[in-house]
């Protein structure tokens, strides 16, 4: 395993106190692994926390500032945090208006932030929550755990922290959240497995002529596992499930492509130069778009593509201001 | 005062302490078991949950089973995170309050505690028999827990009982297709492959009987 | 080889074409391979040219936009953009202010830029240019090519950036850019060698449990190949050759921690924690930071520290709004 | 017209296809060279220079030897980029210049032209002897070359001569430490290792003693 690690136990630890170094606007709390805004929302409006296993930045805790986020919940690498580190978040965030959880839709996620709203609750917070579930690799079914929440996550913390910021209230926030969710998808393939620290070599083998598609982000394997194939082919790939899903012609949509950590920026550029070619023939009108590492996989290569079916508003609230270690505009 | 059949407090911490052992000894394997189908990191998480439980429970040293239980429980909660912190979090909360506050456990209280445990882990989880979970281990070894007290046997006889169902129910996940948490994102592929919560769940019930068989 | 392209010769026509389609606020010219501001300078103001093989992105053609370069030429992989694009470049930018050439240390690069600059001389545009060397991996020496060009690039780009944004005139730039030059200093290092798309395999074989201290931008070894080691050592590997090579204390310094590619952010913010603790004990204060990809290796996995030694005024033209898709801040 | 030891206008133009294809053969070991001491990139920028140059000489078919080296030069200029762009282009453009608009060329015609080439090369790159680039290749060539036409020896014979010791020059960077180009970089590093840009001149050099010999 090579990695710009010490010892593989103390990897999160060591990244949330080189992020308290470079980002002196955030408020680092280090023992409780929650980072939060320096400067705190005034009073009357609605928090918004967010959080998840981490190997996946810069979410969450990239998000974290003016216009997005309030605060993020670190885990453990691919674990989801614990309630208490929610109960903590929750309570520093609350300005009297409630707190929105943003929560993506895995089972270990869900049950602690379920706990965690519990224990918020106890404390007298009113708590909503968003669960998201964006991607077509997984079958969504109500005997199952549903699909994962992956690239959407980022677009919906974005949007509904825009109108966090100015002011909605809890109910007008939560229905927000709950609609960029319906209108979202996303798809994503893996060139190589990641690592984790803990685990010392790679999840999965894959041979060099062999890729992974309908992954998610904590790189379990796909669904298939296809030849390699090129670029072109690969964004059909991501592309044609998400469109059969889910119509997003006659609406402007918001593209993210996304990197999982180890696929360097003029792949990613290439890359969305095939999905946006294929979401023109589509008949798609790409109104915003992202490329770049948003919601990663430790050092996986690969790529997600995230489409959202916006309207005037969702722009407008995607083009407020925002001020955060991994998305920055207007200010 | 224990009679010859009730398991003392000191075999229930004993149990954790051979719990807590096993999933750090099969660390490795319980990670590489949810590499296949997982995230890989199982062996992680419970390794850490276990060692900081024991530790909680040396340092407080609980009197009675329903304080020992919660601690073991609470720690759970609050330092593994992902699907197994609630999970067994919950099961041990459980346990330790249908226990209450007693020194020693009747074995049919114990087997109660277990089941009041298992409703638990569903209740959070919502998994069924067959999903591909640690549901799969404990729901066997209960039954075979519950026909071997009714049998008369003993607890040591009954626990080891338990062990082999749950072993059992471990190895019959390999051919599930997994409805529920993690694995369930691979559809078809994963079949033919153990369940890592139902090798953890299996190191539960083989460290119980061996700590009630002293 | 496994990279999300199409044919390797076509790698960068065709992340040139995602690049203009991702930011429409960029003016591509796909056929000289020339990003440009779309909204140019007022007339009168100094142009900003930089340029380089491609395969480091961001740099150069992200670091374009308010603020920042007017214009970026892009050669090959690893190869210097050629004569006549810088020559089409410096025309279209040039305000009657004439234009500052940001060169990097490299006999290619050097040679290509001053044949650029004899072409645009022809033209009758006044050019200055700047070489950047600030690679402490490499001896100076007037009988060698110098040392390389690398991370400071970017810290240069920015800071004279701003100084021609604000209306500077072209000695003052070209003074300042030699200033900065003169003032910063980097250390890279790699875990893995990267894969020159054309070449289709490794640039060096690494074992995995070796790493090499002391490399560029073009997958090139290192000075030398050590065994791998802790986080911790690395930053002291990369941070001890810069402190003995040049005096950062006394004066607030800008740090970049530098992402070659393939390394996620969880660690660079790890290492970046790492070198922060280390310049604080060896008396450094850290002004400005920046931690990510900037100056990259295609897939490379490493990192490298680039310190600037600051003062007052550079922190303030640090500061100044800067509007391009690699950074962004103050608007 | 043409004496028997003048070099038509088409032999020259044969040579720079000669030149074109040993590059694109050899493309794959330049850069295997180049990814030894470099940035792998070598084989890639001879074969897309020579290729695009071949090309436009293809499509011009200029008249005459300046006009057709320029048009090389000026190619190689424009598509190449790195250090051999330049370095080759400037080699061509003074080469054509030093022949001027004629159709055949005299031996030691064109030894002068190389020389001006090599000239070229100096002052763009500030080359010296040993310090392992192309120089080391081209320098003892032009040697041999001026040494068998000042015996009297045929064109032929004098170019065969002149391929032989660029590739003794070549082999001879072997052991040297770079002072010029990336290499330079590796510091010590660097010897053991065969140069790249003068691996392409020997092509050079061959491809010429090639094309005379018809
Ligand atoms: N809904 C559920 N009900 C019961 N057990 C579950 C459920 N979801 C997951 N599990 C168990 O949790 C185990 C995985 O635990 P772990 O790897 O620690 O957490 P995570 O899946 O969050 O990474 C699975 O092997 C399975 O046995
Ligand atoms: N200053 C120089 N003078 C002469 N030749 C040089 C000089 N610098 C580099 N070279 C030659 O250029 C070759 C490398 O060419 P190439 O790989 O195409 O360009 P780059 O080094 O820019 O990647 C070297 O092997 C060397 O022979
Ligand atoms: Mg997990
Ligand atoms: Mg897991
Ligand atoms: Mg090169
Ligand atoms: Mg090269």
């Amino acid at each position: 395993m090579k990695k710009l690690i010490n010892a593989p136990e103390d990897v999160l630890a060591e990244s949330l106190r080189g992020l308290a170094l470079a980002h002196p606007e955030l408020d680092v709390d280090l023992a409780n692994r929650v980072i939060l805004r320096r400067d705190r929302k005034a009073e009357g409006r609605v928090g918004l926390l967010s959080g998840g296993g981490s190997g996946h930045e810069p979410l969450h805790g990239g998000f974290v500032g003016t216009g997005m986020l309030d605060a993020a919940c670190a885990g453990e690498v691919f674990t989801s945090p614990t309630p208490d580190q929610m109960q903590v978040a929750t309570k520093a965030i609350d300005r009297g208006a409630g707190v929105l959880h943003i929560v993506k839709n895995y089972t270990g996620d869900v049950m602690n932030f379920e706990m965690g709203a519990e224990l918020a609750a106890m404390d007298g917070i009113e708590v909503r929550s968003v669960v998201v579930d964006d991607d077509v690799a997984v079958q969504d079914s109500l005997y199952t755990a549903g699909r994962r929440g992956v690239g959407l996550t980022v677009l919906l913390e974005k949007i509904v922290g825009a109108a966090a910021e100015e002011g909605q209230d809890l109910a007008a926030v939560a229905d927000l959240a709950a609609r960029v969710n319906g209108q979202g998808r996303s798809m994503g393939m893996a060139l190589t497995s990641c690592t984790v620290p803990a685990a010392g070599k790679p999840t999965f083998d894959l041979p060099d002529d062999q890729m992974e598609i309908g992954i998610g982000i904590h790189g379990e394997p796909g669904r298939h596992r296809v030849p390699l194939a090129p670029a072109k082919d690969i964004a059909a790939q991501l592309v044609e499930p998400i469109l059969a899903d889910m119509d997003f012609t006659g609406s402007p949509a918001i593209v993210m492509l996304n990197g999982m950590g180890a696929s360097p920026l003029i792949e990613l550029y290439l890359m969305y130069g095939e999905v946006a070619a294929l979401l023109e023939k589509a008949g798609v009108t790409i109104a915003r778009n992202l490329v770049g590492d948003y919601i990663t996989s430790l050092d996986m290569a690969g790529c997600s593509v995230t489409l959202l079916k916006a309207d005037d508003e969702l722009i407008r609230l995607w083009d407020a201001p925002v001020v955060t270690p991994g998305l920055r505009w207007g200010a | 005062m224990s009679t010859p059949h009730t398991i003392p407090l000191a075999v229930l911490v004993d149990w954790l302490h051979r719990f807590r052992d096993a999933v750090v000894e099969k660390r490795d394997w319980l990670t590489e078991l949810d590499s296949a189908i997982g995230d890989a990191d199982h062996g992680a998480n419970m390794a850490r949950g276990m060692t900081a439980a024991v530790e909680k429970v040396e340092q407080t040293t609980p009197a009675a089973a329903d304080e020992l239980f919660k601690t073991v429980g609470m720690t759970l909660v609050s330092t593994v995170g992902g699907a197994s912190g609630p999970l067994y979090g919950t099961l041990f909360l459980r346990i330790g309050a249908s226990l209450g506050p007693v020194t020693e456990v009747e074995p049919a209280a114990l087997a109660a505690g277990l089941h009041a445990g298992l409703e638990g882990v569903v209740a959070r989880g919502k998994a069924e028999a067959g999903d591909k979970t640690l549901f799969d281990a404990i729901a066997p070894a209960l039954d075979a827990l519950d026909a071997a007290l009714a049998e008369g046997r003993s607890a040591a006889e009954a626990t080891a009982a338990a062990a082999t169902a749950a072993a059992a129910g471990r190895d019959a996940t390999i051919d599930l297709v997994a409805r529920k948490g993690r694995a369930s994102y691979l559809g078809e592929r994963s079949a033919g492959h153990m369940d890592p919560g139902s090798a953890s769940a299996t190191l539960l019930f083989d460290t119980l009987a061996a700590a009630v068989a002293g």
